[in-house]
């Protein structure tokens, strides 16, 4: 029987005896120890192949199982069964095995309900507290909760990062899928035309965000080579004039490769 | 004050505490008004939100504070803002380490890994810089190993008011002890049964 | 979409955006409809939220740019909060800026502020003064800001023997991601890759 074992698959050698025992359709109240050893090592196998960083960790489970195999095999006689002295001895070796299995297959049942959750309240969002620290005079403002801790700080800084999650796009992200080059150049020419030609430099700057400011920029560096605008200055410092050169049809302009 | 004026200042100050977040009591003491007078307005609040078609947002009880947040269905219209609004959720590991936690709280890392069978110390390290779990104490003995719990914001992170809102762990199937040997027992006879044939 | 859900939507994404707001360009945007659909439907909420005697917030319109903000009658309301000592807005302040610090130092000022997305001086001035920051340099280049760093008495005051005790983050929590520097030399080369051809 062939098979595939992703790396990620499993978080540990319990979860892969659970993954099998479900697989197999195994009571896992009577594991038939030969399959699932056999079964696991198969499995290890392939995942070392792998270089699984916790392989030491499925090794050490290898070698239990085993263990739990060949004690399995010890024939038990029929007198030392029914023998009360030797009673505390015949206790089945899986059962410990069994205990943990159990025991772990409940809180990853538990996070399966977590991850739900998760995803719930990844539906909503909230909003950062406003900025009231000018409503307050100096001395106020450092004063911190006595039960403040460094576990407190890490807290802010994961609502700072939450935060700024939220905060980049607007600046960055809607100018990028939005805004291209080209369609600049077209918004930089249509605005000499209004202005009868010639614009100073800096109206062309209307918008404040730094991706728009950008953007308009190299467009008008790439009017500048294709020779559709030129820019003037009568001296050092002065104002940065922008003169459109020649009226480009805009069949030319929408030819631009972006 | 009209329960309208109360409403409205309810509002503003919800508008303002952000994810912070404020509690019943604490808006008791800075409106001056009863506890049961500020909750029958929060409740109020609350179902003109839920009932209203033009609002966007609710009322939802977080960490035992109210917050002000979007409704779920507004979900797919806000992720548009949001650079990677998948990138952040927990792996199953820490999925995992975090369920331990929560339901056997405190708890050292070495009874976590016992429990997983594997070592642990990984997520146990996300958790506690995404703010989910921190230290609360330490065990007793030579060691003195740390101790972990979840935090406020884990019950924010989860949507959950409380811990007693968390989802009862999966039932033991295996209450009773003698019944557990019983049952081994008779497993134990049937599986040799089978071997001798 | 009708105007309810076009309402509902935009007052979602005014209250999420917060205090940097949000132009009618940048809605009609995120939404695909029409700038002067989405300028009848602020209008039209801005209508509601005067009008209604339940509201403490209403639609504020700044160069352009749209914001929630509360009612200025809700003023004296929000004053109580400022000065309430069991309201944690305040202390939130400097903590962020404190954990910032914390964990970056050496840092400046303006670093601080674009991680935190709002003016930081006050909470800065406030922490020298109460001695748990201080200046420990000046950065490169020509303004030769301050670079702020902690103090012994930061160590003193979160009961840590060194920085090295602070629970450690993972590398992505707080790493540099100026998405705008990307964002200009992607366009850049993209502009003057077509002169190479």
């Amino acid at each position: 029987m062939s098979y595939e074992v992703k790396l990620d698959a499993f978080s540990g050698p319990l979860d892969l005896l659970l993954h099998l025992i479900h697989r197999l359709e195994i009571d896992i109240y009577d594991i038939p120890m030969a399959e699932l050893t056999s079964q696991y090592i198969d499995h290890i196998h392939a995942m070392k192949e792998l270089e699984l960083n916790e392989a030491s960790e499925y090794l050490v489970m290898a070698a239990t199982l085993l263990a739990i195999k060949s004690r399995m095999l010890l024939p038990i006689h029929e007198g030392e069964l029914e023998d009360a002295e030797f009673e505390v001895e015949t206790e089945d070796p899986r059962e410990e095995l069994v205990i943990k299995l159990i025991e772990y297959k409940k809180y990853k049942e538990a996070a399966i309900e977590l991850k739900e959750l998760e995803s719930d309240r990844s539906l909503v969002y909230t909003r950062p507290p406003s900025d009231l620290t000018s409503m307050v005079p100096d001395q106020q403002l450092a004063l911190f909760d006595a039960k403040v801790n460094v576990y407190d700080m890490i807290g802010a800084l994961q609502k700072i990062l939450r935060r700024k999650n939220l905060r980049k796009p607007l600046s960055t992200r809607i100018a990028r899928q939005e805004i291209s080059v080209k369609e600049q150049m077209f918004a930089v020419v249509d605005s000499l035309k209004v202005q009868g030609g010639k614009s100073s430099f800096s109206d062309l700057f209307p918008y404040e965000d730094k991706t728009t400011i950008i953007v308009t920029f190299l467009s008008i560096l790439e009017l500048m080579k294709r020779q559709v605008v030129s820019v003037e200055q009568q001296k050092n410092f002065d104002e940065l004039f922008v003169i459109l050169d020649k009226e480009v049809p805009d069949n030319e302009l929408r030819t631009i490769d972006e | 004050m009209n329960s309208e004026l109360l409403m409205s200042k309810i509002e503003a100050l919800l508008f303002v505490i952000g994810d912070e977040g404020i509690t019943a009591k604490q808006l008791s003491q800075l409106l001056e008004v009863e506890t049961m007078e500020i909750e029958a307005a929060l409740s109020e609040l609350k179902t003109n939100y839920e009932q209203s078609e033009v609002s966007g947002v609710t009322l939802k009880n977080l960490a035992g504070t109210y917050q002000l947040t979007t409704k779920p269905e507004m979900a797919d219209t806000i992720k548009k803002l949001v650079e990677n609004p998948t990138s952040n959720v927990l792996s199953t590991a820490s999925l995992e380490v975090l369920a331990i936690i929560a339901y056997k709280q405190p708890i050292t890392r070495v009874e976590i890994e016992d429990l997983r069978g594997v070592k642990s110390d990984r997520p146990i390290q996300t958790l506690v810089s995404r703010a989910l779990i921190q230290e609360v104490g330490r065990a007793e003995g030579t060691g003195r190993a740390i101790l972990y719990g979840t935090t406020k914001e884990f019950l924010n992170y989860f949507g959950l008011n409380s811990l007693k809102d968390l989802p009862p762990l999966p039932d033991e199937v295996l209450k009773d002890n003698d019944q557990d040997t019983d049952l081994f027992m008779t497993k134990f006879q049937e599986t040799f049964a089978g071997e001798e044939q």
